[in-house]
Formats: C-alpha cells, structure tokens, sequence
C-alpha cells in the first residue's frame, strides 16, 4: 500500500498538472472565443519531445532540470492528496517549504549554464516574483501553523474537519484573503506572468531548452501548478477525504486561476512585487498578528 | 652593603671626568654614559634585597635628619633610579650610532647628568634638595631639546625653559611657604608636623608645589611645553623625556601629595585632573599626523592614566599605576627610539612618510608595533597587566563616579588604539617609495630589543615585578613608616 | 602704616614675583619675557630671604667668640637663597644662549610671530 | 601537562617555528604549517568526550589561569583546527604570489591558536588575553592587502577594540564582584548578585560578542573586512572567527549568568531574551538585504555571513534545547559552507588575478568546475536546501521558533528567500552566463585549493543526510548547559513537535533524481555544444555585449534600496568624524604662543585657590 | 583684555598668598633647624660662618648639585650655540681696538682681582662669602680682559680641565669621606682645626676652592662662547 503510494502520488500529480496545462490552453482558447488544441495536447507534446534531439549546454545544465523536477516530485509526496500523502511525518510544513525552493533553484542554475541573456533575465524575474509572494505566502502559512498549532500540513487538513475550513474561521479568513490574493502569482499566471514572457524574453528561463529538456521544463512547470493548487486546497479549503472531492475543489481553483489570467495584462516585475508586497502582505499581516493575539 | 649615594655620585663624577676622558681618547667618551649606568643598574639590582626588607636611609655628610640631607632608598625610589638606570643605559647603547652630528662630548655629559637629575629626585628625602636636582634634570633637558640646533628644536627648548622656569619659579616659592611655616626642609620632618598646622594654610604652599612640579610631570593644564619639546628632541632624548623625566616629576607630585601632605580626602580632584589630562592627551594624539607629536601627546595620555591610577591611593590602583608607569617608560622609548631611525631614514617626521617601512626596517617596524600594542595594553605584553590593575582596582573602589572614570579610561583607551593602529597600518601595509632595505644600526637594534625582550617578558610574567610594585606602593602610601624610617 | 612696614620685604618679595609673572604673561619680546623671568627669580630669592629674617638679626658669623647667637638670622634661607641664584643665574645664561639661536633663526624675538610648533 | 597544555604549547610554538622557518625556506615552512595544523587537528580529536579543568600558570599576579574543555570547548576547537587546517592547505597555492608570506602564515596560525585558547580557556582572563590575541592578529591579517584593506582593517579593529574594552569591564567587575575569575566559580556567585548587575554583565559583554558575531548594530566592520581579507583568512574569518562571539555568548548566557536567570532577566517587554532576539532577527532581515545590493562576490559573502549570524543569534538566544541545538548546528552548518564558499570564491579570485566584482565575471563553470560544484553545494547549505547542512540547522531553529514567536520565524524564513536571491546571484554572476573574453584562459583550480573544497562540500552533504553525527556531540552540549535532553537519531531528531527524518527525504529525493535522469535518458541524445551557441530569435549574440549580469536584480533594488541604508556605519562613522573634529578642537588649546602656556599654569594656581578661598573644600 | 585678565588671575594669587603669609609673622622666625645650625654649627663643621657651614657643611650636597647645575648650564649653553654655529659659516667681525689706558688698566687689576677673588673663596668659612661669590669675581676678571683687551683669549682646554678636576675634586672628597670618615657621603674626615683660622673647619676649604675654581672657570667659559658667538 505504502509503496503504491509512493510511486502513484507522483504520478497522479504529473498527470493532473499536464491535464490541467492542456485545460488552461483549451478554457484561454474558448474565453478567446478560439476553439483551442485539445486539452491532451501537452501530454502529446511531451512525448513528441522525448524523442527530439536536442543542444545541451553542460553537465550544470542537465542536472539542474533534474534536481528541479526531482524535487517537484518530491513535494508531491508530502502533499495529502485527498488521504494519500506518503511522507507527510517526515517534517512537514517546514520542509515542504524548503522543497519548494529546490524546483526554482534547480531550473535557474540549469538555464543560467546556457549562458543565454534572455534566460538570465528570466530568472532574475523568476526568482524576485518568487520573492514578492513569499513574503505573504510566508506569512499565510506562520499564521497557519500558529492557529492551528502544529506544523504537520497532514493534521491541519484534519483539524480543518473539526473547525470548519480555514478561509472561513474568524482570525485566518484575512489569511484566506491574502492567500487568494496571491494565488494567481503563486501558478504563474497573468497578470504575474511576466518571468516566461515568451514575447519578450522568448520564454525566458525555458529559451534554450528543446526536445527532452522541454519536456522536463513542461512537467516542472505541470507539477508546479499541481502543487500551488493543492496546497491552496489543504491549507485553506481543508482538503478533502475523497481524493475526488479533493480534484474537484483543486478544479475550481484553477478555473478561478485561468479567469484572472484570461482577462488581466501582464503587470512589469517591479509593479508585480510593489502590489504583492502590499495589500496582500498588509492582509496577511493583519491575519497573523490577529491569530497570535487571539490564539494564545 | 653598598651605598645608594653612589648612585649619585658615581655618574656625576663620571660626567665631571669627561673633559679630561675627552681630551686622553676621544672615542672613549661615547662609552661613559654607557658605563656609568650599567655601573648603577648593577648597584641598584644589588640593592634591591636590602630595600626589601627595610628603606635605607644615608644621612649625607654624617648629620641627622631634620639638620642634614638624606637620601631616602625606599622601594620606591630603587624601582625609579633602577627604571632610569635601565632606560638610561638602554638609550645610551642606541645613543651611540644615533648621535653623530653636533657636540657628541656635550650630548654625553647633559645626558648622563639629566639622569643624575632625575636619580637624585627620585631618592632624595629633602625637598630643595629635590627642587636642585629637579633643576638639574630640567635644564639638562632644556639644553638636549635644543640639541640639534634647528628651527623647531630652539623654539620647542625656549618655550620649555620659559614654563620649566616659572614652573619651577612656583615650586621654590612653595618650598619657601613650607620653610617659613615649618621651619624645616626635610621631607619626614614637614610630614610628621603637618598635623600641626591648619589644613587650609596648607593649601597655597601645596598647590604652588604641585603646579611646579605639574609642569614637569605633564598634568593637563601645565604641560603645553610637552608636545614641542618631546617632537622637537634627538629621538633619544624624546625617549629619555618621555620614559623618565615626566614619570620624574610625577613622581615627585605624588611624593609631596601623600607622604609630605598626606592627603587622602582630595584623590578625587586628582583622579578627575588624570582622566581630564588622559583624554585630552589622547585626542590630541589622536588628531596628530606628526609621528613624534603623536607620540608626545600620547605621553601626556600616559602620564594621565598614572596620574588617575595613582590618586586613587589603594594599594592595587598605585601598584597598577606604576606598573603602567613601568611600561610607558619602556613602551614609549621603545617607540621613540624605533621612531627616530624611520624619521632617520624616511626625512619625515609625517606618518604618510613612514608607508611600508615594515619593508623597509622590518626590525625596527617590529619594535614600534610591539611599543605601540604594549602602551595600548594588548596582552601579551606588558600594558595589560599595567591597565588591569589600575581598572580592577578602581572598580574596587565601588564607588560611581570612580566606576565613570574608568569608562573614560576604557574609551579613552579605545582612542589610543585607533591612532596606533593607523600608523601600524601605515608601517607595513601601505605602500611606500621603493627604497632599499636597510636596517638600523646595530646599537639601535641592541637597543630596542633589549626593550622589546622587556616589554613581552613583563606581559607574560608580571608577577616579577609585581610584589616588587606592591612594596613600591605601600612605601607611597605608608606615611608613617616612611616619618619613621627617617627620623629614627 | 605699621602693617607695611611690618609686611615691607614680604610686599617686595611678591611685588616683583607678581611683576616677573606679569611681564611674562602679557609681553611677547623674548628678552622681555627673560627679563620678567629674572625679576620673578629675584623677588623669590627676596621672600626666600624675608622668611629667615630676624627682627634686629644679625649674619650668622661668628667673627669673633663674643658674638651672641641670639639675634643671629636664620641660616638656612641663606643657603637656599645662595644656590637659587646660581640655579637663576644658569637658566638665564641658557635662556640667553637660545635666544641668540632664535634670532638667527627667525631673524625675530616676538613670541607671537615664533609659533610653528602649535597644536 | 595536560593535553590542553600541549596543545596551546604546540600552537604557540609552531606560529614562532613556522616564521623563524620561513626565514629559510619557504617550502619547509609551508610543509610544516601544514603539519602542524593537522596535528592540532589530530590533538583536539583525542580530546573527544573529555571533560577537565588545569590550572596552567599562576604568573599573572597569582591569579589562577585555567584551562578547561567540555564538550562546548571541543566542538568549537575542533572546527577551529579543522578550518584552520583546511586554510592552510589552501593558502599553498594562493599566497605563492604574495608578499610576506611567513607572516602571513605565522598571523594565521596565531590566529588559530588563539582561538582555541579562547575556547579552552577556563577564566576569563585567559579568555581575555587570548581574545585580544586574537583580535590584533586578525587586525594584521585583514589589513594585509593593503589599500582598501587598511580602512577595514581599522574600523575592525577599533570596533572590536572598544567590544574588547567593554568586555574587560565586566571581567573586573567580576573580578572585583566575586574575587575569582573562573568560569566555574563566577556561575556560583553570578546567582546572588542583584539583577542589575547581571544587566551590566549581560550588556558589556554582549557588546564585546556582538561585536565579534557582527550583530546587528555591531556589524559595520564586518563587510569590509570580510572582503579585503586575503581569501584564506577570510575563510577562518567568516567561519570560526566570528564565531568566536557565538562561544562567547552561550558562554555569557548560559554559564556565567546561568539558564534559569537568563531567561527571566530583565522587565517584562524589555527583557534580555526578547532584546537579543529582535536583535537577531534584524540581524537576518537587513543584511539578507543589503547582500542583494553587493557586487563585490565576497562582501556578498559577508553580508551573508552576518545574516547567517542572525540565525545563530535566533538559535541560541531562544533558550530552549531545540533552539539551542539549532544554533550550535547552524554555527557548525555555516562554518563548513561559508568556509567553502570563500574558499571558492578565493579560488577564482586567485585564477583571475583579483576580480572580485560580479559583474565582470561569468561563465567560468566551463573552466572550474571544481570550483563550480563548491560553490553549488556551499549555496545549497546556505539557502537550507534540504539534503545539506544548513537545512537541518535551520530546521531546529524554525521548529522551535515557530510557536513561540511566529514574526521571528517568519523573518527567518523569508530571509532565507532573499538567501535564494543572493545566492543564486553569486553563482549564476561567477559561473553561469557568458564567459568575458578576457577570462578566456583561466586554469583550473590548482589541487590545494580543490583539497579543502572537497573536504568541506563532503561534509557539507554529510552533515546535511546524518545530522545525527554533530547533534550528539551537540547533544551533550545542550544538556551541559542545563537544557533538556533531546531525541535524536543518527537520521535526524525527534521533539516535541514534529520529527526530522532525513533518511526519508534522502531516499525520496535520491529516488526522485534517479526517476527523472532516467525519464531524460529515456528521450532522444543531446548534442553537446558550446556555451554561447544560442537561441536570439534569429539575431547573432554578441559576445561580451549581452551578458546579463549588472544590475542582476535591478527592479526589486529600486524599491528596497532607499530603505538599506546603513544608518549604524553611517552612525559610527559620524562618531568617528566627531572624534577627530572634537581632537582637531581640542588640539587648538595649544597655540603655540609661550604666554599662553604660561597663562595656563598661572589660570590652574588661580582658579584653584579662587576655588578653596570661596567654598573650602578641603 | 589679556593683561587685565592677567592681572585678575595674579590679584587672585596673591590673594592667596596673603592668606598664607599670615601664618608666618615677618620677622619672627622660629625655625628648629636654623636655631640647631647657630648652636651647634661651629662644633660639629668648625666653619664660623654658619651659612658656609650650611652651605658646605650640612647641606653640601645641595652645592654638589647647584655646581652640576651650573655646570649643565655652561654645557648646555656651549651645546646650543656650538649646535648651531656648524650650520653657518664663520664671519669675521673687525673689532676696534681699546685704548691704551683701557688695556694697561685691565692688565693691572686682572691680578688683583683674581686675587680677590681667590681670597673669597679661600676665606669662605670665616668671612662672608665662599666658592660661588669667589668664582663670579674671578670670572668678572676674565671678563674685564675680555672687553679690555680685545685680543686675548684663555684657553679653552685649560677652562676644561680646571673645571672638571675641581668638579672631580668635589666629588672624591665626598667619596673620600664616604671611605674613611664615618661612612657618609661628603662627611667630614680632615680634623676641624682651631676656629677662626684658615686651616680650619675640615673639608670645607677645599670644597669651596674647588667649587671657585669651577665656578670661575665655567663662568668664564660661558663669557668665553658668548664672546664668541657675538663676533
């Protein structure tokens, strides 16, 4: 049982962030009023991809893509998935994290290796975006952990059973607030789309990349989404018991997503940090002095 | 057991005999100094048992106390004539290379006789007697400033024979007061009557005595003489002014404040005037770009530390004092002395000049830095032990504003370090002209190990000498063994 | 008038102190200054001397055995007085011999144009 | 003579040896500094689990000097020989084309030996000699380059200098207080006196560490010195030097104050704990920050550091055993891959002839990769990448911050994102990006440069998977302190609240990166080809035009810089030119003119007897 | 401004000195010391000038250091001026001959007055006077000649060594007594003679020649590099 676990968790993520790229191009396209590729489309892409020959730039630059996707897939493992969540004791909340930092670390050290401008300027972006929502995110979570007193992502979703979901309890619905505020940074979606960029910076950090490298870059960027939905889902809606309930929930998030992308233009890097810097941190901040001052 | 007078004697006859020396053999004449005061270092080490176990007291000339002049060999007193001896002797080695130019005869003898000065100070046990050395030791002086004949030299030694003179013009006057009010000049005699007299007539006399001998001893508001002539001097002579002559004539203050006076309840004015004299002392260092003048000014820091440790009359803080005292006198003439051969070969007295001397003169740079950290009080050299007592000390005194005083010091010490500091970065880290390297002399170089091997010995074992300060300061402090070891 | 007369060496003595001090503080000839020193010198060998005075003394010499010792002044101040002199005496001849040296150098004796050694 | 008796004996004397030897031959010199600091390294190992207290001279005054080693004393003796070994052996090849090199190996070693007298020292005198020991050799090391090194060597040391004053205040009020100066006796009479004494001690000597650990107001010597320190040193400097405040602190808050008071010391608001706390966290927020602004690799570095200090502050003012464990690990963490970053980036500072400054390097991964892997695994301990040191440090700290105060965690935690940033930036700016055509011939790193960055990446891994190996060591430490006991396996630790099990993410990530390389393998071969071949959108990359490295993080600098202002460099600064104003007044009061002097003489008679005459003080 | 505040600050001291000298009567003086000197000076130095037996006798250690003050003070002064005469060159005044009855008059007392002067000193325990007046006579003669006739220059050589064996003389009678008489510094070893004649009162005439001798011979020296540097 353990074991499936472990191999199905990634698995299922890869395949749930592919499946949502090719919705995001279908819901855009229809918003658009286009008819759109189909929404199995990436999967195909991906597999096309594997088999391309491609340029490879060096040792760094092979590796960085694995230990970002590597470590991608490892976060999936400490995220409950419904009630599958394979390593959610060995560290919790802090580690996850952590993890977190390996994915856009990896994948800038493996661009930067290809000594192109455009990639260098789009993770510079990359990692400043990350920085601007970190900062409410990081505050999100503390408030979070302070609330519900513990820092194990698993018994958050369970005591979200008892207390009802967190985005609507008294102290963390400001956290909520701030949360959904950043979220749509968090996926990389516009208006804080501006780290791709494709045509500015010719995809930025993804420039160089072809055939199987691409392929890796696109279940990165998958897994990523995956993973900024799911937490959103856990730490906010309380997740769910059923690994169905818990896709659905994941789905209208994403949808809510893909709207906010669909109808705002990208916002410069610096415009994107000056507001996630401010009224979502400002809330957030709010949302966690209230939780300390209530809390204990 | 061997007479202490001759510690007087021996070099003053010597000083007389030069002439003649002079004329038989003229190379003789550099060695006389030299001579005369390994001669007294000697005689002072022999010495130093017998003080131990009680003073010595001469009666010059066979006649008692009161009526005679004595010569009064305490602790204290060996521990100055053996520093003068020791220093002397050191800088008379360096003197030998150093001094070349000029009348080498004359040099030899002022210098041998402003020792001589400065042994009868610290010795004596008469107060005009004191006041006639102390003249010896102050025009000898005068004359050694002006030694080189050059601009600076002759206005630094006139403005210093003009404040020395009214200084010591103050000094006679007090003593005239004390002789007109007690009738005596011996120094025991005056400290057992003291009580006699009202407190308040007393306080002109000492006062006059004290701005006299201030003057000398470098205390705030009387020492602008210090900084010019210790800047303007043969290097040698700076090294001499700083390491004996103002300890000289702090020695001869604190002589008259606690064995003659007997004061005890005016430390605080004393200990204020140290920290008023340390610190404006060190921020005129600190403000310096004149190597000398900065080491001068730091003297006058030096003498104010003394001065604070020494007016707080416990056992530990004048102990600490005169180990500090010990210290600058080594530290300091090693830093003169180092000095002068940079200034020798750089031709600037600007610390800009003295750039990568370390190259240079790696040894002689080596000499200043080990002087330096040692008067800033680094361990393991010998400042440390020096500026641990005098602090410890002074915070066992308890008291506030005490306890604020140290901090001053602290800070003040913190300043020292900054402009010593600087000028070690400029000896080995800034680049300089591309000369060659050449080495000091290899007198000087005698010189200024012997003083470095000191420096680091008493950092590493200060218990050396401490029981020997310890016994030093009980004899300042303890005026009544003092009264009654004179006057039997 | 009995108290000047009484005070009459005492005034003189710190009259001319004073007036050595004073020429010494305000005036900026070097020789001038010297002078003042020298005036400073000679009134404290004056109250030197005035301390030992004994009203009606005498010198201390016995010239002949008959002289009583009574009315004889005090020794002492004498002694010192002899020595201070001399000890004037020397510091006026050293303060003379550089003021000689400075004229050459500076080729002036007024203290305030001498002062390239300050701060 | 006891081990530690040799061991001070072996140091001391081998700093003389080494420069009387390097007057004959530096080869033989450098073989036997070599030596030397491995058979310090060997000396302090065989001390391992020993605990003991020898009296070794009584010189000073007859106060009893004392050595003494526990287990706190060990660890921080055996990274002090084991980085000093590591720098040794580096300095070989770096300091082959400088000046003066004796003394420079001579200073290092001092350096060294001085250290582990401070932390063998079981007095605080012997404390004291061995810190300023230690504090003007430093002081002679950073200003050993010379030019821009001369100004951080003099704030270092006037800084330090002043922390040093402060620091023997408050051993002689011990001193004075309680008539002993050992450590083990001070704790006794430290638990009668008044609180504001203990205020007093707390402070005079918190100046005097924090001063050392570069806490934040006291870091402002810290960046340059770091900076124009010869690379070597500033290995030793960034790694264990500074960290000798570390000692200093658990010292002064553990044992000289003792647990029990520490934590209630001072009012409610105001109290110690709280105050070193905010402290430390500004002391992570600000610097993390103004790393970002730095162009100069290795004053990033020591931004960096102090930072980094912050963590270590957090960690061991917190005052649990969690919090204690985690300092003390992020003491270690940081001085293995701090080491290793200076170390590498001395390394391409040796093979490019100096260039320090971010923006003209890049692209040298192809021509060091030795150096390249350092640095990836020594950023990955700094930014707590979890599989390295510095995650597991950072770990313990969070966990036990997190309840408690949850703004100090989450300064801690976003610091680390701007970690990421000035990391990243460190490494894409020196070894990723286009390679300037000037840097075309760099060599590789030569071997004794390789040699230490191997050890320290090694440890930096192995620390990172075992964290059980330290935390034992550490373990005893923190019960020795007065703490509880913690739980800890060879894989991890177990607390009250959560568990840290490392072997699991070891095999899940391990697991993962096999899954990945072998999904990439899967795929069609890749052409190698060269760096600058690539993409433009059809237009030619012009070499050394298009690098994108200047102003790396342009937009974000904009909007923080007017906030990063160093008002406390600035502050010390302003007091320095105070001082020199104020002397430069002071100073006038001699004008030269003799009348004035002799004014002087007459005014003090005067103004005396004015003053005795109208009150009669005495 | 400066005179009148320099006038404030001295009216001030002399306050104080006025406070102070009231504790000490004009004219009364009751000193211990001096009263012992008067009773006893004669028998224990043999001197009947009590200020010679003072000066010589109990306090002659003082006079060993007022000749080396002197004697500093004729080095140092030679030092100066020799210091700075290497650094220029020589320039020969052209010095206007004195008369004739100048110089005959000059030449005929300079013996008289060395004389004299020779008698103050030799007489300094019975009469008043002693080396320091002696001296200053005998160097007064030098310095007639100096300005009488013009020419004439003692020897430098002989002014040296003069006042260097009558330092040393000085210094080895003190030693001399240290040796032999009683074990003091300067105490007296001769025997002290009938009072009132002139081989009397023990070491004290040979001090005070020697002490002539070297007073005379510095201050002529002093004269002489004075002299010197004005020309």
């Amino acid at each position: 049982m353990h074991i499936i676990e472990f191999i199905f968790s990634p698995l299922l993520a890869l395949l749930i962030g592919v499946f949502f790229l090719g919705l995001a191009r279908k819901v855009m396209a229809r918003i658009q009023w286009r008819y759109g590729p189909p929404v199995m489309q990436p999967l195909i892409d991906i597999i096309r991809l594997l088999s391309q020959k491609s340029a490879s730039h060096g040792v760094a630059f092979n590796i960085g893509l694995v230990m970002s996707l590597a470590g991608s897939l490892v976060i999936t493992l400490f995220l409950p998935f419904g009630k599958i969540a394979p390593m959610s004791n060995s560290g919790g909340m802090l580690v996850i994290l952590y993890l977190m930092l390996i994915g856009p670390l990896g994948m800038a050290i493996s661009s930067g290796e290809s000594a192109n401008p455009n990639a260098s300027i789009g993770i510079s972006r990359k990692l400043l975006l990350a920085m601007g929502y970190e900062l409410p995110f990081l505050l999100v979570v503390l408030a979070l952990m302070k609330a519900y007193n513990t820092t194990s992502i698993t018994e958050i979703v369970s005591l979200q059973r008892d207390t009802g979901w967190s985005m609507f309890t008294f102290p963390l619905v400001l956290s909520g607030i701030a949360y959904l505020l950043i979220l749509p940074a968090m996926l990389g979606v516009r208006p804080f789309e501006v780290v791709n960029a494709p045509q500015e910076i010719s995809s930025g950090p993804l420039v160089e990349y072809g055939g199987p490298y691409l392929a890796l870059a696109t279940l990165q960027h998958a897994l990523a989404l995956f993973i900024g939905i799911s937490l959103f889902v856990n730490l906010m809606w309380g997740g769910a018991a059923n690994p169905v309930i818990f896709f659905l929930k994941m789905l209208v998030v994403f949808f809510l997503g893909i709207f906010v992308n669909a109808v705002f233009p990208r916002l410069r890097i610096d415009q994107a940090i000056r507001y996630l810097w401010r009224w979502p941190s400002l809330i957030a901040f709010a949302g966690l002095i209230l939780v300390c001052v209530t809390g204990s | 057991m061997v007479n202490p007078v001759l510690l007087i004697a021996v070099p003053l006859g010597l000083a007389f005999m030069v002439p003649l020396i002079d004329s038989a053999s003229r190379k003789l004449t550099r060695f006389v100094p030299v001579a005369a005061l390994l001669f007294n270092l000697i005689l002072c080490i022999r010495l130093i048992p017998a003080v131990l176990e009680n003073p010595i007291v001469i009666n010059l000339g066979g006649f008692t106390p009161p009526f005679g002049i004595n010569l009064f060999v305490g602790p204290l007193g060996l521990l100055f004539a053996g520093l003068i001896s020791l220093a002397g002797l050191v800088v008379s080695i360096y003197s030998l290379s150093y001094i070349k130019n000029g009348p080498v005869v004359k040099y030899h003898m002022l210098y041998m006789l402003l020792l001589t000065g400065a042994t009868g100070v610290v010795l004596t046990g008469d107060l005009f007697n004191l006041f006639v050395f102390f003249e010896i030791l102050c025009i000898s002086s005068y004359a050694l400033v002006a030694y080189h004949g050059d601009r600076a030299g002759i206005e630094s030694s006139i403005k210093y024979l003009i404040q020395g003179t009214v200084g010591s013009g103050l000094l006679l006057i007090g003593i005239g007061f004390i002789y007109g009010i007690f009738g005596t000049l011996n120094m025991a005699d005056i400290a057992m009557k003291i009580a006699t007299v009202e407190q308040s007539t007393l306080f002109v006399p000492m006062i006059l005595m004290v701005a006299g001998l201030g003057v000398e001893s470098a205390i705030f508001p009387l020492n602008a003489w210090l900084p010019d002539a210790h800047s303007s001097a043969p290097s040698s002579i700076s090294a001499i002014l700083s390491g004996i002559a103002i300890e000289v004539g702090l020695y001869a203050v604190a002589r008259i404040v606690f064995t003659v006076f007997g004061i005890s309840d005016i430390y605080l004015f004393f200990a204020f005037l140290g920290i008023l004299t340390l610190l404006i002392g060190e921020m005129c260092a600190f403000a310096q770009s004149n190597i000398k003048r900065m080491l001068a000014y730091s003297s006058i820091g030096q003498i104010g530390l003394i001065l604070f440790a020494l007016a707080l009359a416990t056992n530990n803080t004048v102990t600490g004092g005169l180990f500090q005292l010990v210290n600058h006198t080594f530290s300091k003439g090693l830093l003169f002395l180092s000095a002068g051969y940079m200034i020798y070969r750089s031709g600037s007295m600007e610390i800009s000049s003295l750039n990568g001397m370390g190259k240079r003169m790696p040894l002689t740079s080596l000499a200043f830095t080990v002087g330096a950290f040692s008067l800033v009080g680094l361990p393991p050299f010998a400042g440390f032990p020096g500026k641990f007592l005098i602090v410890s000390g002074a915070l066992l005194k308890g008291e506030m504003v005490i306890n604020i005083l140290v901090g001053l010091v602290l800070l003040s010490t913190v300043i020292e370090g900054t402009y010593f500091f600087r000028v070690i970065q400029a000896l080995y880290f800034k680049d300089g002209n591309g000369e060659q390297r050449k080495q000091a002399p290899a007198t000087a170089v005698t010189a200024m190990i012997a003083l470095m091997i000191l420096i680091v010995a008493l950092g590493v074992y200060p218990k050396f000498l401490a029981d020997f300060l310890s016994s030093a300061s009980s004899d300042l402090l303890d005026k009544m063994s003092y009264v009654g070891s004179v006057l039997k | 008038m009995s108290f000047l007369q009484n005070n009459i060496y005492y005034i003189g003595a710190f009259g001319l102190i004073m007036i050595g001090l004073l020429t010494v503080l305000v005036k900026h000839n070097l020789i001038k200054v010297i002078i003042g020193l020298s005036i400073m010198d000679t009134g404290i060998n004056l109250f030197l001397i005035a301390i030992g005075y004994l009203r009606n003394g005498t010198a201390p010499i016995f010239s002949s055995p008959e002289v009583e010792s009574i009315l004889m002044v005090d020794p002492v101040p004498q002694a010192l007085v002899l020595t201070a002199i001399v000890i004037g005496v020397a510091v006026l001849a050293l303060a003379l011999s550089l003021a000689i040296r400075l004229y050459k150098h500076f080729g002036t004796l007024d203290l305030h144009k001498i002062k390239e050694l300050k701060w | 003579m006891t081990g530690m008796e040799i061991l001070l004996l072996v140091a001391f004397g081998g700093v003389m040896l080494t420069y009387i030897l390097g007057r004959i031959s530096s080869s033989l010199r450098n073989t036997f500094a070599v030596v030397l600091s491995l058979v310090l390294v060997v000396i302090i190992a065989l001390m391992y689990d020993k605990t003991g207290e020898t009296i070794f001279y009584r010189g000073f005054f007859g106060i009893p000097m004392v050595l003494r080693i526990n287990s706190l004393s060990w660890i921080f003796a055996m990274t002090i020989s084991f980085i000093g070994c590591l720098s040794v052996i580096f300095s070989l090849d770096y300091m082959k084309v400088k000046e003066r090199t004796s003394f420079f190996y001579a200073m290092l070693l001092l350096v060294n030996s001085s250290m582990m007298g401070i932390v063998l020292a079981g007095d605080l005198l012997t404390l004291f000699i061995f810190w300023e020991i230690m504090s003007w050799s430093t002081f002679l090391l950073i200003s050993y380059n010379g030019g821009p090194a001369i100004a951080a060597g003099m704030k270092y040391i006037v800084m330090s200098f002043a922390g040093s004053m402060a620091m023997l205040a408050g051993i002689i009020s011990i001193f004075t207080a309680f008539g002993t100066l050992q450590i083990s006796e001070i704790a006794a009479g430290m638990s009668s006196a008044s609180s504001g004494f203990k205020i007093f001690i707390v402070i005079v000597f918190g100046i005097a560490f924090g001063v050392k650990n570069a806490i934040w107001p006291f870091h402002a010597w810290l960046p340059q010195a770091h900076a124009e320190a010869p690379s070597p040193f500033s290995a030793v400097l960034s790694g264990v030097l500074i960290k000798m405040g570390v000692f200093g602190f658990i010292l002064t808050m553990y044992v000289v104050v003792g647990l029990g008071t520490y934590m209630s010391l001072g009012g409610a608001i105001f109290s110690v704990r709280s105050i070193l706390l905010v402290m430390g966290a500004i002391t992570i927020l600000v610097p993390t920050f103004v790393a970002l602004l730095q162009d100069d690799a290795k004053k990033l570095l020591a931004w960096s550091t102090i930072a980094q200090a912050g963590y270590i502050m957090l960690g061991i003012a917190y005052g649990t055993s969690l919090s204690m464990a985690g300092g003390v690990l992020h003491f270690l963490s940081h001085v293995v891959f701090k080491s290793l970053l200076f170390m590498t980036v001395g390394a391409v500072e040796f093979r490019t002839g100096g260039i320090r400054d971010l923006n003209s390097l890049g692209g040298l991964i192809k021509k060091m990769p030795f150096a390249f892997t350092g640095t990836l695994i020594g950023v990955c301990g700094l930014i707590g990448v979890p599989l390295t040191n510095g995650f597991v440090s950072k770990w313990l700290i969070y966990k036990s911050l997190i309840f408690g105060s949850p703004l100090l965690t989450f300064v801690a935690l976003f610091g680390t994102w701007g970690t990421v940033l000035y990391s990243y930036k460190l490494i894409h700016n020196i070894f990723l990006g286009q390679l300037p055509e000037k840097l075309k011939d760099v060599e590789n790193t030569p071997l004794s440069m390789k040699l230490p960055m191997i050890i320290l990446s090694f440890t930096v891994l192995l620390f990172g998977i075992l964290p059980g190996l330290p935390l034992r060591v550490i373990n005893k430490i923190v019960v020795s302190l007065g703490f509880d006991s913690l739980n800890i396996s060879l894989w991890g630790i177990v607390s009250e609240s959560g568990m840290l099990n490392m072997i699991n993410l070891f095999a899940a990530i391990l697991a993962g990166l096999i899954a990945v390389w072998l999904f990439l393998r899967i795929g069609a071969r890749t052409i190698p080809v060269k760096q600058d071949d690539n993409y433009a959108a059809g237009a030619a990359v012009p070499r050394d035009r298009y690098n994108y490295t200047v102003k790396f993080y342009d937009p974000l600098l904009r909007m923080i810089s007017p906030y990063l202002r160093d008002i406390f460099d600035t502050f010390y600064m302003k007091i320095a030119d105070l001082t020199g104003y104020l002397s430069n007044g002071i100073r006038k009061i001699y004008t030269g003119y003799v009348g004035n002097y002799v004014m002087y003489i007459v005014l003090f008679i005067s103004l005396m007897i004015f003053v005795q005459m109208k009150w009669s003080p005495w | 401004m400066k005179s009148v505040f320099s006038l404030i600050l001295l009216v001030v001291l002399g306050a104080g000195v006025v406070f102070t000298l009231s504790s000490i009567p004009f004219g009364s003086t009751s000193s211990d010391v001096g009263e012992y000197y008067i009773d006893s000076g004669r028998a224990d130095t043999g001197a009947t000038n009590i200020v010679t037996s003072v000066v010589v006798g109990y306090r002659a250690f003082d006079t060993l250091g007022e000749v080396t003050v002197l004697f500093v003070a004729a080095i140092g002064l030679g030092a100066i001026l020799a210091a700075g005469r290497e650094n220029e060159e020589k320039k020969k005044a052209e010095w206007e001959p004195a008369s004739l009855v100048l110089y005959t008059g000059c030449r005929f007392l300079f013996p008289l007055i060395l004389l004299f002067g020779a008698y103050v000193f030799i007489h300094g325990h019975l009469t008043p006077g002693g080396g320091f007046q002696g001296g200053a006579v005998i160097a007064s003669a030098f310095l007639m000649v100096y300005l009488g006739c013009r020419k004439k220059r003692i020897s430098r050589t002989w002014a040296r060594n003069t006042e260097s064996i009558s330092g040393l003389v000085f210094v080895v009678t003190g030693l001399t007594g240290l040796a032999v008489g009683g074990h003091y510094f300067l105490s007296n070893f001769l025997p002290e003679g009938t009072l009132n004649t002139l081989f009397s009162a023990g070491i004290i005439p040979i001090i005070y020649i020697a002490i002539g001798l070297k007073v005379g011979s510095e201050l002529t020296g002093v004269i002489d590099d004075l002299i010197e540097e004005s020309e």
